[in-house]
């Protein structure tokens, strides 16, 4: 690591819901994030973990902390422990 | 028209298990001061896709979330038609045969344009911003995801 | 989508001097084939006119035409909505007190804006056409005839 | 009357509805009219029977058999003895 950048790592709180929880077979985890850390970061990591979420790409944002958050949105977001960040695929209520 | 100043003006949201009730929602949603309740009742409706005949969906929702986007739809719509008086909103969760109803909405206002507008909008931002999923459950056991088209 | 050949579609009209039942004019209108049942209640509004306090409105119908108007409203909205599955609507005679409904109507489709156009022009048309009066009665007993401003 | 002209003298009934009860103190009433006669012709009978109508005139319709029919309408219409006339005050349903 490039000793010029300082960032941390935050453990948050990550629920799947819908064709995600299936993919995954979870619900939710802990997952440890560096942060800050961009949506798009959050789903490269998520998909580390979870190669099989791939087959949501292209139909799915995510929510940090209850709002929306691009897949390929850059915007760095300061995450602490606990925060929640969820996996949106297509809505469907109503 | 100015706008009036209600203080209790209200907003029901509720995420339940069981059946809806029409009765309570309307209920919640009217008021003494308004001539106008307009009402949206979503049904499962009897399917065939591909061949396969759904005999129900099953809700899934990020419950925390529906409460904030909720709230937030609340107060776009207030600010788009001041003259709203009360918003009410159940929605099923889990298992909900065809047939049954798996949301109301109801939109109290003293004249029914606004209600009517703001019960459309209503629905139309639920659907698209709030996160709440359904799987169409098939005859034989087979399910799939559902995706609102809107 | 090709307008579907439903020969089950109904239309359920009703002038009733008691009070109105929301879930009978809904059920009515359910259907399992329809997602989407859109729900129009009018109420007595309070409401002050020159200082004097209304208590509750006094309707009156010329019966048989409504019959025979609501008829052919009917007609018009399956031209215009041919994906309408049923329409149903109560309305109430004589004396309404403030705070009740003095009309209910509800339409299904198999989608929803099919469901809340029509319901909107059918309460429309029913202020425009429908030979049915109401008198505003005020506390102390003075009445007054109504005027539809739409 | 001119020998040319051939009429027949109907016995309608009369509705009255709203304010234009009121004004005439009455329900319903069997008048005699001279057929054919038209939407602006029934109203002037009407007027002639009870004065107190033309309150309302400019501001109502007539009902022949079920069908509105404009208080200055021309048109000729063939009453049978038995046939509904209604007046019909601005509607407020709803």
């Amino acid at each position: 690591m490039n000793s010029k950048q300082i960032c941390f790592l935050s453990q948050v709180k990550v629920l799947y819901f819908a064709r995600s929880a299936d993919l995954t077979g979870l619900r939710e985890e802990p997952v440890s994030v560096a942060t800050p850390i961009s949506g798009r970061g959050l789903w490269v990591e998520l998909q580390r973990r979870h190669p099989s979420l791939s087959a949501l790409q292209g139909a799915l944002v995510l929510a940090v902390r209850q709002e929306f958050v691009a897949v390929d949105d850059d915007q760095p977001l300061l995450l602490g422990d606990g925060d929640e960040v969820a996996v949106v695929p297509p809505l469907s209520g109503g | 028209m100015e706008p009036p100043d209600w203080p209790e003006r209200r907003d029901v949201f509720k995420l339940c298990s069981d059946a809806l009730s029409l009765q309570e929602v309307v209920e919640a949603a009217r008021s003494p001061k308004c001539g106008a309740v307009s009402v949206f009742l979503g049904t499962t409706r009897e399917d065939v896709v591909n061949g396969r005949k759904v005999i129900g969906l099953e809700y899934q929702a990020y419950e925390s979330m529906v409460q904030s986007e909720l709230s937030k739809l609340s107060r776009v719509i207030r600010e788009r038609w001041p003259h709203v008086m009360h918003i009410c909103l159940h929605h099923r969760l889990g298992w909900v045969s065809v047939g049954e109803a798996s949301v109301i909405v109801a939109v109290s206002a003293p004249h029914r344009r606004d209600s009517e507008e703001a019960v459309q909008f209503c629905v139309t931002q639920l659907k698209a911003l709030v996160p709440i999923w359904k799987k169409e459950v098939f005859e034989g056991g087979q399910c799939r995801w559902n995706e609102n088209s809107e």
